[in-house]
Parts: C-alpha cells; structure tokens; sequence
C-alpha cells in the first residue's frame, strides 16, 4: 500500500457500463423518439395508436429493452453524481444499492405499463 | 508599451485558519515586463512580510508560485503584469482550489506530492528523440532543425516536464468533487512511468492502481488540466491512454479465459 | 541530557544542508525561514551543476572543491540531478588559445575534459553556433533548486528536524555575550516568540549581514545580484560554457523546457531589493546568441536578478572575489553561540553544511562525525508532510 | 468558506462555476445539468404515460392538452437536453478509451454544429408535420 491510494475497484466497471448503455442507448432513443413522437400525426400517438404499436411483440422488446437500458444510464449517472457531491466511502455500497432497487422499480413499473396497455 | 515603471493595483487573498478570507488591495511600482510573481515579491520586500506566497526559482522550473490570477491557475513567475492588469482591474490573485490553504496564497501539498509519490514518477528520466515540451513552442524553422536530434541521443537524461505545481489540481471538476481521486498530475506520473519502467510488477501495480477507485474513471474528461498545464504534460491525454491500456488489457483476459 | 539545540537561520541550500548534517549527527535542529524553502537566492539559481571546469584556470580551489562536491551529489541525490555533461565552446581565436590553459588546468584539478571534434559538437547541440572552433566535454550536470533543498530538508525532518517556514527572525537573544536564542515572528498565526538555542547558526546567504548586524556584528559578505534570462523553449541538451575566462553571459544552462543565460555580476546594499538593469538582459541575450544563435530567434520567458552572498577578501572587483565559502566562529569577535555560514554556491552547499556542523560541533563538545557524503537524501516529496 | 480553506475540503458544486474555464469544463458541467434533467424527465414522462393505464379517455383528453405551445417548448427543451447528452457523449465515450484524443475540441464542436443541425431538422420536421 503507498501513500494510501488503494487499488480496490468497487466502482470502476460503473464507466464502462455507462459508456456501453450509452452507446445502445444511441439507436434505441432514436427509434424511440422518431416511432412516437415523428411518424405520427400530431407528434402523439392516441390510445388505440400506442397500443396497436406496443401490439408489435419486436417494438414490445425493443421497448423495454429500451427502459431497461435508459434507466441503468441513469441511475448510473445519478449515483456518480451522488459520489461526486461527496458521499463518504463507506456510504457508498448502501448508495449502489439504493440506485439499483430504484431501478428496479421503475424498470418493473414500465414494464407493468406496457402489459396493461398492450393487453 | 513604455520602459518606464508603472504602479499596478492588484487585490490578494488574505487568509489564515480559523479567520474569515478577505481580499487585500495593494498598489505597486513594477517595472515594465515585470510579472505578477515580481509584485508579490516588491509587495512583500517594500509593504508586508506577513503576505505568505510560494515562490523560489522564478522562472517556471520549481511549480512553487502556482495560483489563480485573475480566476485562472498560472505560474506567477511568468504571468506578465501588464497583461493581467489588462483582463481585470485590480489584478486579483487567489490560492489554488481543491488543496488545504495554508495562509493567504500558500497550499499545502502534502497530499498532492503523496499522490505523485503514489505514481512512482521519478523527475529525472532518458531523454526522448527530441527536446520536450519546447517543441511545440519552438519557431518552425527551428523545429526542422529539431529532427536531427533524433540520432544518438540514448545518453541524455531529461528533467521530467511535470513541475508538481497543482495547477490541474485545482482546475479539475471531479478532484473538486472526490478527495479519493488521484488527480491529473499523478494519473500522468503512472503513465510516464509506466512508460520508463522495464519492471513488469511495478508496471502492472501502477495500471490496477490507475484502474482503482481513485483512479482513471473518476475522470469526467472536461480536458481542463490539458488546456491549463503551463508544461504541455497533457495529463488528459495520458489519462485516455491509460484507459485505452486498461480496456485492452481487460479485453484480452476475457477471451483468454 | 537531551541533545543540544540548533537553531538554523534560512532554508537556502546552505541553511538546508546544515540542517541536514546537524540532524543526522544527531543534533536537535531548527530552522527558520521567512518564506518558503528556497524563496531567496537558493531558488532564483543558475541550476548549474558545477564540474568544476569553470574554474579551473582562475580559482583551483574552487574547481577542486566543486568536481569532489559534483561526485557526492551524484551519488546522495541521484534522482534530481540531470548529469548531461557541459561543453566549453571556442568561438576565436583567443578562445582557441585559451583551450591548452583549460585542459592543463582540468588536468589538475583532477576534472575529467576531453576535446571532441566539433561536427560531433554540433551533433550532439544542432542549436550550437555553426561556426564554432572547437569544443571541450566536461562532467557538468542541471539540477532544480528547489527540489535541491527540500531533498535535504526532507532528510533533515526525517531525522527529527524542525522546519519553520515563513517564520522571520526579529532579533538575536543574548545573555551578555553570549546568543542563547532567536526572537522570531511566526507569519502563520501572527505570533512571536522565542526560541531558545545552543548556538544559533546564520545560515542567511546575502542576508547574513543583516543577521550579524542584529548583533552588532559584521560580516564581510557582499551581496553581489546576477541577471539571468530565461529563453521560451529549450536549446540545449548540455551546458554550453564559452571556452574562456568566466566573464558575463558566457554560459547557458539547460532546465526542464527552457535554457537559462547568464550571468552579470554588480553590488547592491539590499538584497530585497534588486531592480533588473534592462542593458544586462540585452548583454546576456547578445551574449547568448554567440554561443546558440537561435536564441534571437525565440522569446524570453523570464528574467531574474538575484543576489549572491560573496565573501569579500580584500580585492575590490565582485568577479575576482573567490568562490568559496568561509564559516566564522563570532567567538573570535567576542560573540558566543552564533556561527555564520556563507559565500560558496549550490554545488558547494554539502561541504559548507559540512563546515558549518564541523564547527558548531567541537564548540559543543559533540564527537560525532559528518556522514552527509555517503547519506543518500529521501525524497523532496516527503518534505512536506 | 474560511473552513472549507484551510481542511481542502471540496466543495461538491465547484464544477458549476465555470468562471477562468475551458469548453471542457462547459461541456462537462452542461452534461451533468443535461443528465440530470434528463433523468428528471424520465420520470415525469413515466407518470405521464401511467395515464394511459387510465384508459382511453384519460389519454386522448392529455393528448389535447399536451398541443399547448408551453408543452411544444418543454418538448423542445427536452430534445435539445437529448442532442446535446447524447453527442457530447459520443465524444466522452471515444476520447474517454483514447480514441481521437487529440481532436477532442474538434470532436466537441463538430458534435455540437451536429446538434444545432439535428434541432432544426426535428423542428422543420415537426412543423411541416402538422
């Protein structure tokens, strides 16, 4: 150990998680944006528009896949965010802890919703 | 611009632990050319011994004189008077961010200097197949002249261009955000280490040491230590190779296993 | 019985090295400092690692002492020290004449110089003036000053020193007449006070005076100011020297990314106050361009004037004045416990701490001797700490 | 602020004040704003959509509401966040494993005409669109 700069690397797969999210996130956003708010008349879909679309089984994965991998980019940022404004080290866990059961919930929430809706 | 001396106002950061920072204004008489460092030094010869600043060679070699003038991190050593005085009036000049103040401009750099201990970075090394840093500076006709110095040169040793100044200590976002972070300055020292070391074992503790929880990632690339090292020792960049060294490295071990 | 109490006056080289003898003799030491380590003269340095060659021909005890000091840094502070050798470079006719006297003399002072032919020269320097007649290689070497005194100031608190920056010295505490301490103001908090020594060491360089007069005593130290200038960009991989008698501007030192000219020679009263005479940076930049004729070509980063603590011995001229250094025991002017350490230069600096701690020994009665030629230094960077 | 002196201590908001800095240090703080509003959006827009849940009705009588030129400039604010994070991190992502370094200041202002563009595009789209 020197000068106390240790080598532990409980944080250090987070960058390249961000930087893989966000690479799929690229296509994904872009499909998303252009599927409901550019192809449509009026730039919203209505309810019988949106669930004819999430009728679609591949829009359906693609979707969700979609949710999933936004919000693992957020709370990705949201947490190095929170480290950045200074949580203590030993804090720390309990925060990746907390972003990912947030996640999880709202990853499970949007897939609620596009259940109910398509159904 | 005259040869004549000219008096120049110029407001410091007086502090000391425990009381409340104030800026204090001075007016000095300055010769032209002069530099903010040959103010602070007249300020303190001819006014007040007690305004404590770093200083010793004076011409940008020992990194001692770093601090913000005018809201920018520079070397007061090579800062001319004449071009502060015209960004702002008074000049203003403030400690460096993001390390303990000691008393008015004087940062303690303890834990800076143990980051660069961490980094392993010795300043003398084997000279590369051109002067550094100067090379960019250099006039163009010069700088042809420049290549032939690429022959035979194996014998010449090279000071390091890092001067340990703090200067990307202070610039950079995420060391004002994490004090667990190595910092620009030591994630360069690895990398020039690294690339001196013929020891496999010092090579790869440096490279999990970069890869650590203060290490590389803790980086949110704003690039500012690059744009302010008055040294061109580009600790951004090095920083991205080390990134580049670590992904590829952990790359080949997944399709080893 | 603890160890007997020095206070050191100044964290210049010489205040430095001295701390670092007394230490490592197991003395207990302070020092004091009004600014920061190596904020008066020992910063604003040539950085030049003297072989020795300099002075071979005009001051022999110089050139002796400076190639024994040279090997010894080489080996307690390997590090911090780039020994890329130097070159002392004819340029005329009197230089050429001047080269037998040169070599004779390196010879002498056991200098290692080999003359090496001039495309070589240029081949290691592309910047050195085309037109030059000859060239002679000798051990010189850079090093950063400031780094140089916090290496052994590191070494000096390792071993149990006390180092008190921006801390001044008020006045000399005397108890008839004998110095038992120092009054010093302590900038940091704003207080003063005392603090007690079994000799007081004047380790102030051209500020020495200052130190003695606040007994009443005087010095013969001359503070004598050189102007150097420091180029935009570096020109040389070597020292470049002109291969003749030092006179001014005849030498350009290389240092990180740059390449420093120097050097003028004039008196002043104050060392605190040195204004840069405008036509000594137009010499140093004339002479410069003699020997690297690229330096017209790139601009000036800085230019610095500071003063040298000459010992004066009885000749008037501040260049003939010798270079060495010379310790003064004030008991022979009837001042007990305070020594003064001055003159010499950087390269110098170990075996005047030598000196120095050799004195403030024997007058304690302490036996131990100085082992600073074979202790190598920690590093600078645990100086602050 | 004297305390905060003399521990070093850091001051989590110090990559806000952007006063003496480089595009870098805009870039990056702007990323950080962006993110987080973007992140902010993502819930509203989560909440939004759980009208759908609603039923019909629900829905069709926000989606009236939602043509309001408040909504229009919300929704543009939201897109030019997106623009901007989205191609500023196509720079993060490629310097960030030393890919083209060098020409990151090149990168970021070609990304951000890139933007501009792309903003026009969508707006000129949505105009026409009806």
């Amino acid at each position: 150990m020197r000068a106390g700069f240790g080598v532990e690397k409980r944080s250090t797969l987070s960058w390249l998680w961000q930087a893989a999210t966000g690479v799929l996130l690229l296509p994904l956003l872009a499909l998303h944006i252009i599927a409901n708010h550019f192809v449509v008349t009026g730039g919203e879909r209505n309810f019988a528009e949106v669930a004819s679309y999430l009728g679609n089984p591949v829009i359906k994965v693609l979707e969700v896949l979609f949710l999933v991998v936004v919000t693992s980019h957020a709370m990705l940022g949201v947490r190095s965010i929170l480290f950045d404004m200074g949580v203590p080290r030993r804090s720390r866990p309990a925060v990746s802890w907390a972003v990912t059961a947030l996640g999880v919930v709202t990853v499970a929430y949007g897939i609620w919703l596009t259940i109910t809706i398509s159904r | 611009m005259t040869e004549e001396a000219a008096s120049i106002d110029l407001e410091v950061l007086r502090y000391r632990p425990g009381e409340q920072a104030r800026l204090e204004n001075f007016s000095v008489v300055v010769a032209a050319g002069a530099k903010v460092l040959d103010a602070l030094d007249t300020i303190w010869a001819t006014q007040d011994h007690s305004l404590m600043f770093r200083r010793a060679c004076h011409h940008s070699s020992c990194g001692a004189c770093a601090m913000r003038i005018n809201g920018r991190e520079r070397l007061a050593c090579i800062t001319a008077m004449a071009d502060a005085a015209q960004e702002h009036h008074p000049i203003r000049v403030e400690p460096l961010h993001n390390l303990p103040v000691v008393g008015d401009l004087v940062v303690d750099v303890a834990g800076f200097f143990a980051r660069m201990t961490a980094s392993d970075l010795v300043i003398t090394r084997t000279a590369e197949p051109e002067l550094p840093v100067s090379v960019d500076r250099l006039p163009p006709p010069l700088r042809l002249r420049q290549v032939v110095v690429a022959e035979d040169l194996g014998r010449f040793t090279r000071f390091e261009s890092c001067i340990e100044c703090g200067i990307c200590v202070s610039v950079c976002p995420s060391m004002a955000a994490d004090d667990g972070f190595l910092g620009p300055a030591a994630l360069a020292g690895i990398h020039r280490t690294r690339e001196a070391t013929r020891d496999p074992m010092e090579s790869a503790h440096l490279l999990a040491l970069a890869d650590g929880d203060g290490g590389v990632w803790r980086c949110h690339s704003s690039f500012e230590c690059t744009a302010s090292c008055p040294q061109a020792v580009d600790p951004a960049g090095r920083i991205m190779s080390l990134r580049g060294q670590i992904v590829s490295r952990r790359w080949g071990r997944l399709w080893r296993r | 019985m603890s160890a007997p109490h020095v206070v050191v006056i100044g964290a210049g080289s010489t205040g430095s090295a001295t701390a670092h003898d007394l230490a490592l003799r197991g003395l207990r030491v302070t020092v004091v400092e009004r600014g920061e380590v190596a904020s008066g003269t020992s910063g604003r340095n040539h950085c030049l690692l003297h072989s020795g060659g300099r002075y071979c021909v005009t001051d022999q005890e110089s050139a002796r002492e400076c190639i024994a000091e040279a090997r010894i840094l080489d080996r307690i502070m390997p590090d911090i020290l780039e020994r890329n050798g130097g070159l002392f470079v004819a340029l005329n006719e009197p230089d050429l004449a001047f080269k037998d006297r040169f070599m004779e003399g390196c010879e002498v002072c056991g200098i290692p110089a080999r003359e090496i032919p001039i495309q070589t020269a240029l081949k290691m320097e592309p910047f050195l003036n085309p037109a030059a007649l000859a060239a002679v290689e000798v051990p010189d070497g850079v090093f950063e000053p400031f780094h140089f005194c916090l290496a052994f100031l590191a070494t000096a608190k390792a071993n149990g020193a006390v180092v008190r920056t921006y801390t001044e010295v008020m006045e000399l505490v005397t108890e008839g007449r004998t110095v038992t301490g120092v009054r010093v103001r302590d900038y940091r908090s704003g207080v003063s006070a005392t603090i007690g020594a079994d000799i007081v060491v004047n380790a102030a360089g051209p500020w020495a005076g200052k130190i003695a007069a606040m007994a009443a005593l005087a010095v013969p130290v001359t503070p004598t100011p050189g102007v150097m200038v420091t180029m935009d960009c570096r020109l040389n991989n070597m020292v470049l020297n002109r291969l003749n008698r030092p006179s001014d501007g005849d030498i350009i030192v290389p240092q990180r990314a740059t390449s420093i000219i120097g050097t003028t020679s004039w008196v002043v009263e104050d060392p605190d106050r040195i204004p840069i005479p405008p036509q000594h940076v137009a010499q140093m930049l004339a002479s410069g361009q003699e020997l690297v004729p690229a330096v017209g070509q790139v601009r000036v980063r800085a230019t610095v004037a500071v003063a040298r603590p000459l010992v004066t011995k009885a000749k008037a001229d501040s260049r003939d004045v010798s270079r060495t250094f010379e310790c003064f025991d004030h008991s022979a002017d009837g001042l007990e416990g305070l020594v003064t350490i001055s003159g010499g230069k950087t390269t110098s600096s170990r075996a005047m701490a030598q000196r120095a701690a050799d004195v403030v020994c024997s007058k304690l009665a302490v036996p131990a001797p100085c082992t600073t030629q074979a202790t190598p230094l920690v590093s600078y960077r645990s100086f602050y700490r | 602020m004297a305390e905060e002196m003399a521990s070093g201590r850091r001051r989590p908001t110090r990559w806000l004040d952007l006063r003496g800095r480089h595009e870098g240090a805009w870039a990056y703080a702007l990323n950080r704003l962006t993110g987080i509003g973007l992140v902010a959006y993502l819930y509203v827009h989560l909440g939004v959509l759980s009208l759908l849940a609603h039923g019909p009705s629900t829905w069709n009588s926000f989606l009236a509401t939602s043509k309001a030129p408040f909504f229009t400039a919300l929704d543009a604010l939201v897109l030019l966040g997106v623009l901007f994070h989205s191609l500023n991190g196509i720079r993060l992502g490629l310097t960030g494993v030393g890919a083209a370094v060098r020409w990151h200041q090149l990168l970021l202002r070609s990304l951000m005409a890139l933007a501009v563009v792309l903003f026009l595009v969508a707006g000129l789209l949505w105009s026409i669109r009806g």
